[in-house]
């Protein structure tokens, strides 16, 4: 069953069409990834599946139920979380306060205002319990900024991870990590792809089509293929468009 | 690093050194008298604050001169009021904690004076309120330490109003500046189209800060009855503005302004071109009446290089405010509030550079006294003298314009 | 009906000068991402300085070299103040206008004196004129030209060249500049001083008809803003148009409502929020949300 | 040790310097400048939660203080003549026209809401003074009192009294700071800043950032209200021009100069030093606006976080400085991207 899915969407900036007539199924607890030359409109239909756009026309269906046009809190209370491309972190509080914010928002005790946050003993208890999952307890208490490329990289997935997403939209997740972290954070999304269904969309086809169950490829705000890595490779319009001879 | 540890120690230094010099303690011996100035040196009214405080100046050397009062040399002390009323309050307030005055005078703006004299009375210091014209002063918000020394609203309309209908026509249109004092101006405005038997054609109520009166005068260009006398309570930089555009709109030409109150420096800004109506006047500083002469003189003198050459009527008030404040402290022989002000009430004085004497009258603290009314001069009248711009047409005595008790039924504070 | 027409015109008229004003207000508010609060200090500089000049120079020289003054002393000012606050939090760039907006007035105060002056107009557009039912100040069509070619003027510097490309792609977005690989700093100076002689010529124009007070750039600050909301940031016709509704609300409220004159542009600034966020032609840009 | 520990606690600092500097102060005179120093300092402290913590830079909230001095005084004139009655009113009052202006402004951020604020401002400040029926108009509301304090109708206590006025304001002082101090360090606060940090990134937590800009507006707008009562009683009367745009710099120099935007107590320092500077120079000098300008800009070159960010002052735990950052972070590639 298709956890998500979308109808016909269509996302125009002044002039230009970002996104045209998608229409894509996500399937529940598979790794989905979203591939297509820069500017092909991949992070626009980020900001659609979450909210943060409206699309000029189109639906998105969530576990059946219209979601379009929410806003982006209501949808990420639904168990729809993501990582962003370029970082996008709390980078003046520590580690350990980023995560505890999005526990916090998780258990809906953002309003309470009289109590000091570390008096939240199940909040803090599972902050911690998601920093050492994501093995950043180390750090937990070093200012955000000074953390490495690497583990600010999985702080953000770690963020996202804090709502206990059933989808979980990532953005490049390795995009300018060196070889050696990539490995990393491609292990890390495997291990937790046992948990919830994942969309990512990312430029380096090596991890595409070692993680991917099903591959969409757009192209100038268009799907032009959708299928598994062998049927992607196989395809001769995606190797004309896209991956030349790459693979 | 180092910049910014000296712009840092720069600073403490600054700072300290600002509090050395303020904060220390007023001298515990009486060895002279303290005179707080309040009037405003920023703001809307900052010129007539810097007019009145010359007038004030003029006053405290004379009588320094001749050696103070009480044995003691006078001592000004001075704030700025920046035209604001809470501002204001809080620099009364600074004057009587800190600087322990003994008195307090100033202010041009009406509300200002009216939050200035809330604290006196409060603190149980008197309180001169100078070149303040609305009727609240000495009426709804008078106090038992709080005088006025320029003439109300009511002196100066009932001064030039009479005058109008006879001389001029009785349909009127009113622009009235769209706060208490404007509103006040128009208000008694129409007790005397009533009293006269005159038609009122409208009213243009202009709020305060407009710079562009055009859509006004273009109104009263297209009233279905031409007005006799376009009747204005309006004043400051706003009366500044309005009279260039009323010669810009030519109708300077074609119609008469009345003017509830003219200051010489909105007039003095305009120039005489575009000076123009029929207005009430505190005073002229070519008043045929005794003193004025010499009072003038001695103003070149002292200020030879002010930007208006001659005192004016917001100088006069500051004067004679000072100088009859500082002679009552004299008369009563103490510095002490209640004796001052019995020595005050119901006082008349006769060297006040007008015809009639002026009296201070004892239940409202009204100084009761000459309101003259002018009329502009044409350029060409101003050859010989080019500050000469007002032709001074008639006078009323304070008694005749001054509200009576019962228009005005106030209680004055028991004294304390 | 002739009343209603008259008030028609004069807001118009109005509007002009308005626009101008807020045109300069706007283009540094879009391309330094700055609310000027010093705008109206510099308006009122440029009214002081043609006050001085037209007694030595005459009334045109003064009128063409003034506003180049308050340009150069905008040029001073960005360089040496405004520039350091860019891309910083908005607060500062805010705060520090309105420290030099307070600094500059005081200036004037301690150089002109506090009294008010007249500037008197030229000759030849002194009084009124009758055309029809319209009784009019002949100065004030005189302003209405010369607004009209400056904003036609500043038009066709926008629209035909490459600066004008630069500052509209700036408007919107201060990184796509940076894209273009033209020189932000140099091009945000001149912007600034260009803002800046603006805001000097209006002074310049409604000199004459307003007179002067150190206090008279605070006055004609607000319209100015209001102009911006209304209108939207980043666009020339949001700055004229916005212009022509606050000087149509000025005039045409006293038709109805005197007392409302000065309210009346803050309510239709009020339901241009409600209906329109972002202001009549403004683009929705990353200022916002 | 753990008291030492409470002792050089500048919460602990501050309470005790106000209450003994009557001590000194009452030689010199001035009573009634510190306890404008504090009324500010309740108000500044407050604004702080919506410029230094949620990082919405409004221009106009003399808007609310300006409205809490007024409502103060149509309570008393027209309701209940009480001290806590008129005060609880202006704060509830305040709350109320902070949640309907919030429709409007918490929807923006930056620049936009600034200028909205200034806009807000300048509306109100006409409303204020042209309404004479009800305002008094450019008069002011003259003749607000301070009615003694009763408990439950047990013990009168007089404040009308400098010194009685003083420790009056002095524990309301007291208590607004231990609840602003509060409220920062609960969920909430956490929240509020994670939002100036990076607003898209809470949104995507699944907070309705809206909704608590919107809480910090009325948070902020409460503490005004409250200071304008005082300040009201202290004055006696209400008056339009706090509410002007051209008075609205206060309070932000206050929280800016102290160093608000990296330290709590920031704002109260500011507060006393901001007003003992501009009590010094006015006195000094006639040109003294030209003084404060130029110490403005001064201060943005120079000093831009403030007395205590510059010295470095309390930022241990919680590193609350990010001017250096460009404003909006966010989404910047997302937006690249989506714009092909």
């Amino acid at each position: 069953m298709a956890i998500l899915e979308t109808i016909g969407v269509e996302k125009r900036f002044g002039g230009l069409t970002a996104n045209a007539d998608i229409n894509i199924q996500i399937e529940e607890g598979a790794i989905t990834s979203i591939i297509g030359p820069n500017g092909a409109g991949k992070t626009t239909l980020f900001n659609i599946l979450t909210g943060y756009y409206k699309p000029d026309r189109g639906e998105v269906h969530y576990l059946g139920q219209n979601i379009t046009g929410w806003p982006v809190h209501k949808i990420v209370r639904k168990g729809i979380a993501r990582s962003f491309q370029v970082l996008n972190i709390f980078n003046e509080i520590p580690v350990f306060e980023n995560i505890r914010l999005a526990v916090q928002a998780d258990q809906k005790k953002g309003f309470h205002f009289l109590k000091s946050t570390s008096k939240f003993r199940s909040i803090n208890e599972r902050a911690e319990e998601i920093l050492d999952e994501i093995g950043l307890f180390r750090v937990k208490d070093v200012i955000t900024k000074y953390l490495s490329y690497g583990d600010k990289r999985i702080l953000e997935i770690g963020i996202a991870l804090a709502s206990r997403p059933r989808l979980l939209l990532m953005d490049e997740p390795t995009s300018g990590l060196p070889s050696s972290e990539t490995e990393r954070v491609k292990n890390f999304i495997k291990r937790i792809s046992e948990k919830m269904t994942i969309v990512v969309i990312e430029h380096d086809m090596n991890v595409v089509l070692t993680i991917s169950d099903n591959i969409i490829v757009l192209h100038q705000g268009r799907v032009i293929a959708q299928g598994s890595p062998q049927e992607i490779k196989a395809n001769d319009q995606v190797q004309e468009a896209y991956l030349g001879g790459i693979v | 690093m180092k910049k910014r540890g000296t712009i840092v120690g720069f600073l403490a230094v600054a700072l300290v050194a600002f509090f050395v010099l303020n904060w220390q303690p007023v001298a515990a011996a009486e060895k002279e008298v303290r005179l707080g100035v309040i009037s405003p040196s920023s703001g809307n009214y900052a010129d007539q604050g810097a007019a009145e405080r010359r007038g004030i100046t003029m006053a405290v050397e004379e009588i320094n001169a001749k050696g103070g009062i009480l044995g003691m040399k006078v001592r000004m002390i001075i704030e700025d009021t920046e035209t604001d009323p809470a501002a204001a309050a809080r620099k009364a307030k600074k004057l009587i904690e800190r600087d322990k005055v003994h008195f307090m005078l100033g202010g041009i703006s009406s509300s200002c004076a009216i939050a200035i004299s809330e604290v006196a009375q409060r603190a149980n210091v008197i309180y001169f309120n100078t070149n303040t014209n609305s009727d609240a002063c000495t009426g709804k918000h008078a106090h038992r330490t709080n005088f006025r020394v320029g003439p109300s609203n009511h002196m100066l309309v009932f001064a030039i109003g009479p005058w109008l209908i006879k001389n001029i026509g009785k349909k009127w249109y009113f622009m009235t500046h769209d706060y208490s004092w404007g509103r006040s101006g128009t208000a008694v405005n129409r007790q005397i189209l009533k009293k006269y038997g005159g038609t009122e054609l409208g009213e243009a109520l202009i709020p305060l800060g407009t710079r562009d009166f055009s859509s006004y005068l273009i109104k009263i260009r297209n009233l279905p009855t031409k007005p006799d006398v376009i009747m204005c309570t309006v004043g400051g930089v706003d009366l500044s503005a309005m009279l260039e555009q009323v010669h810009e709109f030519g109708m300077d030409k074609d119609y008469n302004f009345g003017f509830t109150l003219r200051d010489y420096p909105d007039v003095w800004a305009v120039g005489p071109e575009k000076n123009i109506g029929y207005f009430a006047v505190e005073w002229y500083h070519k008043l045929d009446a005794p003193g004025v002469k010499e009072f003038v003189a001695r103003y070149k003198k002292r200020f030879p290089n002010a930007s208006i050459p001659v005192p004016e009527n917001c100088c006069y008030n500051g004067y004679i405010g000072a100088r009859e404040l500082l002679r009552a402290a004299q008369r009563a022989g103490t510095l002490e509030t209640t004796p001052i002000i019995k020595a005050l009430e119901g006082y008349t004085f006769s060297d006040n550079m007008k015809y009639n004497p002026t009296t201070i009258r004892s239940w409202d603290h009204q100084f009761i006294q000459d309101v003259f009314i002018g009329q502009a001069k044409k350029p060409e009248e101003l050859k010989e003298d080019p500050t000469d711009f007002h032709k001074i047409i008639g006078y009323m005595k304070g008694e005749e314009v001054a509200r009576t008790r019962e228009e005005n039924p106030v209680q004055l504070e028991p004294y304390r | 009906m002739a009343e209603f027409l008259s008030q028609l015109f004069n807001g118009l008229v109005l509007g002009l000068l308005f626009g101008v004003m807020a045109l300069g207000f706007m283009m540094i508010l879009g391309v330094m991402e700055v609310i000027n609060f010093a705008h109206g200090a510099l308006f009122a500089l440029g009214a002081y300085f043609a006050l001085t000049l037209q007694k030595v120079l005459g009334y045109w020289l003064a009128l063409l070299i003034s506003p180049l003054i308050v340009g150069v002393v905008g040029l001073v000012i960005e360089w040496t103040a405004v520039r350091r606050v860019y891309q910083k939090d908005p607060l500062f760039g805010l705060l520090m206008t309105f420290g030099l907006a307070m600094a500059l007035e005081e200036v004037i105060r301690i150089v002109w004196g506090k009294i008010g002056y007249s500037i008197a107009a030229p000759k030849f557009v002194a009084g009124p004129v009758a055309i029809g039912f319209l009784w009019y100040s002949k100065y004030r069509l005189f302003m209405a030209l010369l607004s009209l070619i400056l904003l036609t003027a500043v038009w066709l510097f926008l629209e035909k060249t490459p600066y004008g490309a630069i500052i509209k792609a700036g408007v919107s977005d201060s990184e796509m500049v940076l894209a273009l690989g033209k020189d932000l700093k140099r091009l945000r100076t001149l912007v600034f001083g260009f803002g800046a002689s603006l805001a000097g010529i209006a002074g310049v124009i409604a000199g004459p008809m307003w007179s002067l007070k150190p206090t008279m750039g605070t006055d004609v600050l607000m319209p100015s803003f209001v102009v911006v909301v209304i209108g939207g940031i980043g666009s020339f016709w949001g700055a004229v148009i916005g212009g022509l509704i606050v000087g149509l609300s000025k005039s045409m409220s006293v038709l109805v409502w005197p007392r409302l004159s000065d309210l009346m542009m803050y309510f239709i600034m009020a339901i241009v929020l409600l209906l329109r966020p972002r202001g009549i032609m403004g683009e929705k840009s990353l200022l916002e949300q | 040790m753990k008291i030492v520990r409470y002792m050089l606690h500048p919460m602990f600092i501050i309470f005790a310097v106000f209450l003994v500097a009557p001590i000194f102060i009452m030689r010199v005179g001035g009573m009634s400048l510190a306890i404008e120093v504090m009324i500010w300092a309740i108000f500044a402290v407050g604004y702080n939660i919506l410029l230094g913590y949620t990082g919405l830079p409004s221009f106009g909230h003399g808007l609310f203080f300006g409205t809490g001095a007024y409502l103060c005084g149509l309570i008393q004139h027209h309701l209940i003549p009480g001290t806590w009655i008129s005060i609880l009113g202006s704060m509830l009052g305040c709350s109320i026209i902070a949640g309907i202006l919030g429709f409007f402004l918490a929807r923006k951020r930056g620049i936009y809401f600034a200028l909205l604020t200034i806009a807000f401002t300048q509306l109100f400040f006409f409303i204020a003074f042209q309404w004479d029926s009800v305002t008094g108009g450019e008069n002011g509301l003259m003749g607000i009192e301070r009615y003694p304090l009763s408990i439950f109708g047990l013990f009168r206590i007089p404040i009308d009294g400098v010194l009685s006025y003083y420790y009056f304001v002095y524990a309301i002082l007291v208590a607004s700071i231990v609840v602003l101090w509060k409220i920062v360090h609960s969920p909430l606060g956490s929240v509020l800043y994670a939002i100036k940090q990076n607003e898209v990134r809470a949104k995507y937590l699944g907070y309705n950032t809206w909704m608590y800009k919107w809480v910090s507006l009325i948070i902020s707008g409460l503490f005004a209200g409250l200071a304008g009562a005082l300040y009201a009683m202290l004055q006696h009367g209400a008056f339009a021009n706090p509410i002007h745009w051209t008075r609205s710099g206060d309070v932000v120099m206050m929280v800016l100069v102290g160093g608000g935007l990296t330290n709590f107590f920031g704002p109260v320092l500011g507060a006393a030093i901001f007003i003992a500077l501009r009590d010094i120079v006015s006195t000094l000098t006639e040109h003294w606006y030209l003084f404060y300008g130029l110490l403005i800009v001064f201060i943005i070159l120079f000093l831009p976080e403030g007395i205590l960010g510059y010295l470095k002052v309390g930022q241990t735990s919680r590193k609350m400085i990010s001017v250096e950052e460009k404003w909006s972070p966010s989404l910047s590639g997302g937006a690249s991207d989506g714009h092909p």
